[in-house]
């Protein structure tokens, strides 16, 4: 059972795109969204299976491979941890979402989304699966060029913008990353995960200079894929000229992928390296402050949105810095809050652009009472962001806070705690100018948000509240896992 | 299980009232009368318990040193029972006076829901738990502030959110101190333990702006845009007792603080008392004046709470139940003016006492009771927080307050003078509706009759006096 | 070792040639030329059977169709370019250059001169690379592969239905 | 029995507002009731209970006490209580407010009776404020148009109370213990000094000494007249005299020729002299009387202040005068305003002839008021005069002075308003009604008795409450006193048939004083009230409050526009930063690898 799901990750986006193109042309065109929800909902139920499975088993790993032999010395293969998997089901959430949100936002002739979600989802299952540093690097190509295609797709030429620079700020981080696995390569002749824990435990790389030098390489080029602050200017700019539905499948779960689970995977290899964590720290830090001291300066929705999604990175960037397994937790904890609350406020923003017809803050104002439903999930959305109790956002920060207060970053705790009133400030903003106030005589006619976009909106803030009103007792169900 | 009941059906219940809205307007406030008064009933049970001696109590140990636990004892059980009498008389009052208005729906959710944070809060025993519902009151206070929904109250209601939820994450972060000294969050372990001066100051950050302090106060007459039933519930009687109430769960029942607060708390209460009375002095907002006389009094019961002697404690807490009524009965009187004057300037105001004379005796016998005139109750709260601040060897403070509490005479004095009496401008105008002069007059009624029956409250207070020093 | 470097300037001219010059055609000359230099690198560095593969594939096979496809489409797309004239793109591009440049120079230094001593002629044959610890990305490369097919129907065709 | 003493006063006030229309059963009702309450008062007196109840609130107790100092208050008002109730009953006849006036005016007795009964000290302080209710409803009845008048009283009343409670608060704190009974010498030093001085301006300002006197004169033009008879008339002033007669002579160890009893005369003097000059120009006789009443009190205050046996016996005694005079008085004038319409003595004259009861009996209380020898009001002087003088002749000037000018200004008072020529507004001036009239008669012959029987008023009685040994009735001591006040009375008249003849009328008597060179500053800057302390007061705390309103404005400020306007522009200079031109951000890119580089490795 648990190997069937394990294939899936992989073929199954395969089996898909294949299926897709060769029945009939109009006849998918007209259904490509019921492909991609298919795909979407097989990666959903496969992580929920193997999720179970894995934690009856305490929490363990199972190895294997596709149509060849891993038992052969040196022969790599496909692993499958906890962490892996619930990450997996981090991105059939988001796809679920971004599905929803597609089948009202694109229209049949640009039907090949299925095909590109398909080999997106694919690449981000291979970067988790992998166990070796080039096939991550390989797997994270595939998705970068995936997500510059899905950018570019919906736009006219003249506005190929911001994809450009999604795929030229991309190139430069494979740039890093290739020269840092260059680097250790040369050091350490094999770039195969056990193999690497294994060297950095005899110390031999800590004093190395050239190892250092890859170290920043690294951190770098992942960074970039996270969208920290000195990296992060593609991201807004991608945001806006991509298509809603991608905006939630980018801001929602590749720079997770992409990113923090990059820095994740070479913090856990190269634990040795003890200023790895203050630069997480830093970044962590300078990203959190800046990305919300710009998001309260945006006058379009999804740029708020967008660096709201940079400031948030800078939360899970803290909570790794710690080093910690509570801190591990911490930041699986925000990912899974952050890519429910960003996706709900997209789902906002799509709501918002096919009823209103606009984007820009100046224009919008006083829709609560147009649309209720997706002003009290944007209201929600807020509370969640904002670390307000009831909501999974303010379960996952409570986690980072207590994590960084264990690990001794006393200042860093404060630091983020402080920040956060940032991160409400600009959200009061964007609730007062798009939903609050008096209604604009343009906006009179305004219904409220139809189909899968409102079903997607009411399922992401029922999962907003429900799973924070359950948080004691996933805590509880930690503890006793000894996880906490 | 009654505990459940108490803080579970205003906290569930609230969400069904939009809901009940669309079928019809009265069944809907009908039922968050009903919600509340449950509360009141359970509270009235769990008092009888506290009197009986038990202690009712439930628990939940999670990881990570948290914990969900709710613990009945004195002093919950007296601030329950204030805020849901008062919360019940202003839900009666709103019925009269929020029927033409729109989105009710959500008015009367965020009431109920208020209601319901207030009870989880007095009854929770975790400093986690504390935070989570003194977080669901910034959430209900800044809807309730921003019901108008115009571009200004828009921007005093985040104002409002903006420094309750700061000073909420100062106080988290105190709490963390705490945490990282004690290794618990758990108020029941913290019982006697010395709390660490830094942490301690960052959790009263958070007590002051939450009960809108000196500098910390703005958000509180910025508030008064709101519907008057509002600001009395938010800004009289309940929301702002949180801050008073916490100061006294934590730093005075339960944990030791250091000697430096006995002194440093009551210097900032008396700055604040001054300088808000000073202000009160000079406003021309008729709910502006009122809020600032909030801010002065609170600075009496965070006086009464944190000089450190028993009188002064019992006091405080008396002090805290008086004014709640009171100044609840002042708001509501303040809304019937503004509601049938249509102005909240006091300048254009005056001799409304012929038009309008069941409003002002309401007016004056609740003023009378914040002055602290004697048959009402406010005297007893204001004598023994004046004496027990001479008792903790503190009279240049008590002389400071005698100076506040002659300002505060002055400034209501002025209210009530510019308001009702003098020559009559508003000559056609009739009484206000039936349901709000019986709120309005209920409750003015009972902080004279509390005057007389004083000494079933005091005895409360001094059980949990007895409890703390 | 002053082969390596030489071959890799020379690359590196191709290269910035390729992205600098006005028309498609000459663009794809530059890429053969930057591909074929890169071979030479391959090669000098001792990894034969890479310098065949970049050799043949890159610079013979991709420039063909390179060519061939632009010279017979005469699509728009010729002067695609010159709407990305991004003066202010080119105008930085030096300065870009120098910059990546100083940062090369000073990881050289940094890395204490001639630290890259070449690899030992892997006596792994294709065979077991591909099959062997390359074997994950095998499905990286089906992954590439589709992506790419789909990128260029998506993007082109859009041209065409704009218009 | 002590319940009695409140349950009668609050059912009389019931019953009378609920029959205020019908006069003869609200008459008959308010002497049955007040006769009822003296005879309970005086059971309790032979008594001398001492009840406690338990039903108290924290830092209460319910502790009751009739001493002997408390037997001889409460009798005083009991007995003045029966006078006062006919009078108003009378005076309130057909009223609007009538009804209300009542119930007041019986709540503040049973306040009152409370106040002189306590033994706990916060006890005490609960009656005490409680008369500042009934003070404000009463001034409010009648004229809610023009309420500068109760506002006043409240604000001057609430403060002086106020100080109270700190008083009481520091003694006790300094005592240990709440009960008056227990409190022996307490020391006045440090904070001891401070809660006796508060203690001590409470109950004066209660009294109506000089800070907290100025609502008295307002009260006079606008509040009816029985309230000033009840109030500042009688029951104030025993209510304050009481407590402050406890503290000088028990409470605290209050030796004479101390700073503290230096300073309790000097504020007796100077409320004397003030009190006593504004009177002597005083052009309507209501208003002319509420200044003689402040004066009365400085010389209490003076008695009390000496510290010395016959001091405090003087002062109790002219406490006692004073109450039958000084309501005499006030109920003359309530009479004159009701039957010859108006007190202005402007348009009043020749009255002797139409209302010769009246007349007789004020002339009487002028007599006694003036300290004419033979009067009581003579002998209750002359103990004040000749304790004034055994502390410091300072003093005794001062009250000589003071009696100069009293009785220049009742010769005044008596001459324009009964003898000369008849004028008043309403034609036909008759006699007031017995409930008007029979109060005043009594109260007259109350003074003829103590003037000719001194030794039962004083010595038996204050004596007996306050343990004085040697009797101060037998005669004046020194003849020499004697002379000098009688020389001043003989200057006085001189000074007003003087002034008569100079000015051409009696009422004109007093005005060549009122335009002497150094008093006509004195008296133009008291017109444009500059001396009342509420002036002061007032104008202390306005200013005070526009300071504290500009610093909360600057603390909005910052709230408001200043923090936000901070973050609003670091936003603005951040996004300037990010302009969308790509080359940019590779820099960026760069910038950040070198700077993460950097960090690296100096971490």
């Amino acid at each position: 059972m648990l190997s069937v799901c394990a294939h899936g990750f992989i073929l199954a986006p395969i089996a898909v795109v294949l299926i897709y193109n060769l029945l009939g042309r109009d006849f998918a065109r007209r259904h490509f969204v019921w492909f991609a929800g298919a795909g979407t909902v097989w990666q959903l139920g496969s992580a929920f299976a193997a999720f179970a499975l894995l934690w009856r088993t305490g929490g363990g790993s199972y190895r294997f491979s596709i149509f060849w032999d891993m038992r052969a010395p040196g022969a790599a293969y496909f692993e499958l941890s906890t962490l892996k998997v619930f990450l997996l089901l981090m991105i059939g959430l988001v796809s679920l979402v971004s599905v929803l949100v597609a089948r009202q936002t694109i229209d049949a002739n640009r039907s090949s989304y299925a095909n590109l979600l398909m080999i997106l989802m694919l690449g981000m299952n291979g970067m988790l699966l992998v166990t070796d540093l080039f096939s991550l690097y390989v797997f994270m190509e595939v998705t970068g060029i995936c997500c510059f295609v899905m950018i570019a797709m919906f736009r006219s030429r003249a506005d190929l913008e911001g994809a450009f620079k999604y795929l030229v700020m991309s190139e430069m981080a494979s740039i890093f990353l290739l020269t840092g696995f260059a680097f250790l390569f040369m050091r350490t002749g094999s770039l195969r995960y056990e193999d690497l824990q294994g060297l950095t435990a005899t110390g031999g790389l800590l004093e190395d200079r050239l190892v250092g030098v890859a170290m920043v390489l690294l951190l770098s080029g992942f960074s970039i894929k996270t969208g920290a602050v000195p990296f992060h200017s593609w991201l807004p700019d991608a945001h806006q000229s991509a298509d809603t539905s991608v905006s939630v499948l980018l801001s929602g779960i590749v720079i997770k992928i992409a990113g923090v689970y990059g820095l994740m995977t070479v913090c856990r290899l190269f634990e040795g390296f003890s200023s790895m964590r203050t630069v997480l720290a830093v970044l962590g830090a300078v990203s959190i402050l800046a990305g919300a001291l710009l998001a309260a300066r945006q006058g379009h929705f999804k740029r708020v949105v967008a660096y709201s999604s940079v400031s948030q990175m800078g939360y899970i960037l803290l909570a790794l810095s710690t080093g910690t397994t509570l801190g591990l937790i911490g930041a699986l904890a925000h990912i899974l809050s952050h890519a429910v609350f960003k996706t709900t406020l997209f789902a906002n923003a799509a709501a918002l652009h096919e009823q209103a017809g606009t984007l820009e803050l100046d224009e919008m104002g006083g829709l609560e009472e147009r649309m209720p439903k997706t002003a009290l999930s944007s209201v929600i959305a807020f509370l969640s962001l904002a670390g307000i109790p009831p909501t999974l956002g303010f379960w996952s920060k409570l986690l980072i806070l207590l994590a960084l207060w264990q690990s001794g970053k006393q200042g860093l705790a404060a630091f983020a705690l402080l920040a956060s009133i940032f991160t409400s400030a600009y959200m009061l903003r964007l609730q007062k100018k798009a939903f609050f106030g008096h209604i604009r005589d343009s906006l009179t006619d305004v219904r409220e948000a139809t189909g899968t976009v409102l079903a997607a909106e009411l399922l992401l803030t029922a999962l907003t509240v429900l799973i924070g009103c359950a948080y004691p007792f996933i805590l509880s169900a930690l503890g006793a896992q000894g996880l906490l | 299980m009654v505990l459940l009941i108490c803080i579970g059906t205003p906290l569930l219940g609230a969400f069904l009232l939009p809901l009940l809205g669309k079928r019809s307007a009265k069944l809907r406030n009908g039922t968050s009368l009903a919600l509340v008064l449950v509360s009141l009933v359970c509270a009235g049970l769990l008092t009888a318990a506290v009197v009986r001696g038990q202690a009712p109590s439930l628990r939940m140990e999670l990881p990570l040193g948290l914990s969900l636990g709710l613990k009945a004892d004195a002093l919950s059980v007296f601030m329950a029972l204030t805020s849901c009498a008062v919360t019940a008389a202003i839900i009666i009052y709103s019925m009269g006076y929020m029927k033409h208005y729109d989105h009710l729906g959500e008015f009367y959710m965020m009431v109920t829901f208020f209601l319901g944070a207030m009870m989880g809060l007095v009854f929770s025993t975790s400093l986690m738990e504390v935070y989570l519902f003194w977080e669901f009151s910034s959430l209900c206070s800044w809807r309730l502030i921003g019901f108008y929904r115009d571009p200004e109250s828009n921007r005093r209601a985040n104002k409002a959110f903006i420094i309750t939820v700061l000073g909420a994450l100062m106080m988290l972060l105190g709490f963390l101190g705490i945490y990282g000294a004690t290794g618990t969050f758990d108020m029941e372990a913290l019982r006697g333990v010395g709390l660490p001066t830094w942490a301690t100051a960052l959790v009263l950050v958070g007590i002051l702006s939450k009960s809108a302090t000196f500098p910390l106060h703005s958000w509180l007459p910025d508030a008064g845009i709101a519907p008057s039933p509002v600001s009395s519930l938010l800004h009289a009687a309940v929301l702002v007792k949180i801050g008073v109430y916490f100061y006294a769960r934590l730093f005075v029942v339960t944990a030791v603080v250091a000697p430096v607060f006995h002194v440093a708390v009551p210097v900032i209460a008396a700055v604040s008392a001054l300088i808000s009375a000073g202000c009160a002095m000079v406003e021309t907002d008729l709910k502006r004046v009122v809020a600032y006389s909030t801010i002065s009094q609170l600075a009496f019961m965070l006086l009464g709470l944190s000089c450190g002697s028993r009188t002064a404690f019992v006091g405080g807490m008396l002090y805290i139940m008086t004014h709640s009524v009171a100044k609840a009965g002042l708001f509501l009187c303040c809304g019937i003016v503004e509601h049938t004057v249509h102005t909240k300037d006091i300048t254009k105001m005056g001799g409304l006492v012929k038009v309008m004379p069941v409003t002002a005796a309401a007016f004056m016998l609740s003023a009378l009771s914040v002055m602290g005139i004697p048959p009402f109750s406010g005297f007893f709260a204001k004598y023994l927080v004046i004496s027990g601040a001479v008792e903790a060897g503190q009279p240049l403070v008590a002389a400071v307050f005698i100076l506040g509490a002659v300002m505060t005479v002055l400034y209501l004095l002025r209210l009530f003078r510019m308001v009702f009496l003098g020559s009559c401008t508003f000559p056609e105008v009739r009484e206000g509706s039936p349901a709000m002069l019986g709120a309005a007059v209920g409750l003015a009624s009972l902080s004279l009759l509390l005057g007389f029956v004083m000494a079933w409250p005091s005895a409360l207070a001094t059980m949990i006096g007895g409890a703390a020093l | 070792m002053t082969l390596v470097l030489i071959f890799a300037g020379l690359e590196l001219t191709f290269g910035i040639y390729a992205v600098a010059s006005k028309s498609i055609l000459r663009s794809a000359i530059g890429l053969a030329l930057a591909s074929a230099m890169l071979s030479t690198v391959f090669y000098a560095l001792g990894a034969q059977l890479a310098s065949v593969f970049e050799l043949s594939v890159c610079s013979g096979l991709v420039t063909v169709i390179f060519i061939s496809g632009v010279s017979l489409s005469h699509s728009p797309k010729l002067d695609l370019q010159g709407e990305y004239r991004d003066r202010e793109r080119n105008r930085y591009l030096p300065a870009l250059l120098i910059g990546g440049g100083a940062v090369m120079l000073a990881l050289g230094f940094l890395l204490g001169g001639g630290g890259l001593e070449f690899a030992a002629d892997s006596a792994q044959s294709a065979q077991e690379v591909l099959w062997g610890s390359r074997q994950a990305e095998v499905w990286g490369q089906i992954a590439a592969i589709l992506c790419g097919g789909v990128a260029v129907t998506v993007l082109f065709r859009e041209e065409r239905r704009d218009r | 029995m002590m319940l009695w003493l409140f349950i009668l006063p609050l059912g009389a006030g019931c019953l009378l507002w609920l029959f205020r229309r019908n006069y003869a059963l609200s008459l008959v009702l308010a002497l049955g009731f007040s006769a009822a309450h003296f005879a309970v008062a005086y059971l309790l007196c032979q008594a001398g209970a001492d009840i406690s109840y338990s039903f108290a609130p924290y830092g209460f107790g319910l502790w009751f006490r009739a001493d002997a100092i408390a037997q001889l208050y409460l009798l005083l008002s009991a007995g003045m209580f029966i006078l006062l109730a006919l009078y108003t009953t009378g005076f309130c006849r057909d009223k609007s407010w009538g009804g209300a006036y009542q119930f007041c005016l019986w709540v503040s007795l049973a306040m009152l009776d409370g106040a002189l009964l306590s033994d706990h000290l916060a006890l005490t302080l609960f009656f005490w404020e409680g008369l500042l209710c009934t003070l404000f409803g009463m001034l409010l009845l009648r004229n809610t148009e023009k309420p500068q008048t109760a506002i006043k009283a409240l604000t001057v009343a609430g403060t002086a109370d106020l100080l109270l409670m700190l008083g009481i608060a520091l003694t006790i704190h300094a005592a240990g213990t709440a009960r008056l009974s227990e409190m022996h010498h307490l020391p006045i030093s440090g904070w001891g000094a401070v809660g006796c001085a508060c203690l001590l301006a409470g109950s004066l300002g209660k009294a109506g000494c000089v800070p907290f006197h100025s609502w008295i004169p307002d009260a006079a033009a606008d509040a009816p007249t029985p309230f000033l008879a009840a109030f500042p008339g009688s029951l104030e002033k025993i209510a304050g005299i009481s407590l402050a007669s406890r503290i000088v002579t028990g409470l605290y160890d209050f030796h004479h020729g101390s700073a503290a009893s230096i300073c309790v005369m000097t504020v007796g003097a100077v409320t004397l002299l003030y009190g006593v000059s504004m009177a002597l120009i005083q052009k309507d006789m209501k208003r002319l009387l509420s200044w003689h009443a402040i004066s009365q009190v400085g010389y209490i205050v003076l008695g009390l202040g000496s510290g010395v046996a016959v001091g405090v016996a003087g002062g109790v005694y002219h406490l006692l005068n004073n109450v039958l005079y000084k309501s005499g008085l006030f109920m003359a004038a309530g009479i004159l305003e009701r039957q010859a319409g108006t007190t202005d003595l402007h348009n009043l004259g020749g009255l002797g002839r139409k209302l010769p009861l009246t007349t007789v009996s004020t002339i009487i209380f002028a007599l006694s008021i003036a300290g004419f020898p033979g009067t009581n009001g003579f002998t209750s002087k002359e103990l004040i005069f000749d304790a004034a003088l055994e502390i410091h002749p300072a003093f005794y000037i001062a009250a000589l002075v003071g009696a100069f000018m009293t009785a220049a200004s009742f010769l005044k008072l008596t001459r324009s308003a009964f003898f000369g020529k008849f004028a008043a507004p309403q034609k036909d001036v008759r006699e007031a009604g017995p409930a008007a009239l029979l109060p005043t008669v009594l109260l007259a012959a109350g003074c003829l008795v103590c003037a000719f029987f001194p030794v039962l008023p004083l010595d038996k009685w204050i004596g007996g409450a306050y343990g004085f040994e040697e009797s101060f009735a037998a005669m004046p001591k020194s003849p020499v006193l004697v002379g000098l006040s009688c020389g001043v009375l003989a200057l006085a008249v001189l000074d007003h048939v003087y002034g008569s003849r100079k000015e051409g009328s009696a009422l004109k008597a007093a005005d060549h004083l009122h335009y002497a060179p150094g008093m006509k500053q004195y008296y133009a800057c008291a017109e444009r009230g500059a001396l009342d302390p509420y002036r002061w007061l007032m104008g202390g705390v306005d200013a005070f409050s526009r300071g504290c309103a500009w610093v909360e404005s600057g603390v909005s400020w910052l709230c408001d526009t200043g923090i936000p306007g901070a973050v609003r522009n670091i936003g603005d200079t951040l996004s300037r930063f990010n302009t969308g031109s790509l080359s940019r951000y590779l820099a960026l890119a760069v910038c950040g690898l070198v700077a993460v580089g950097f960090i690296f490795y100096l971490a």
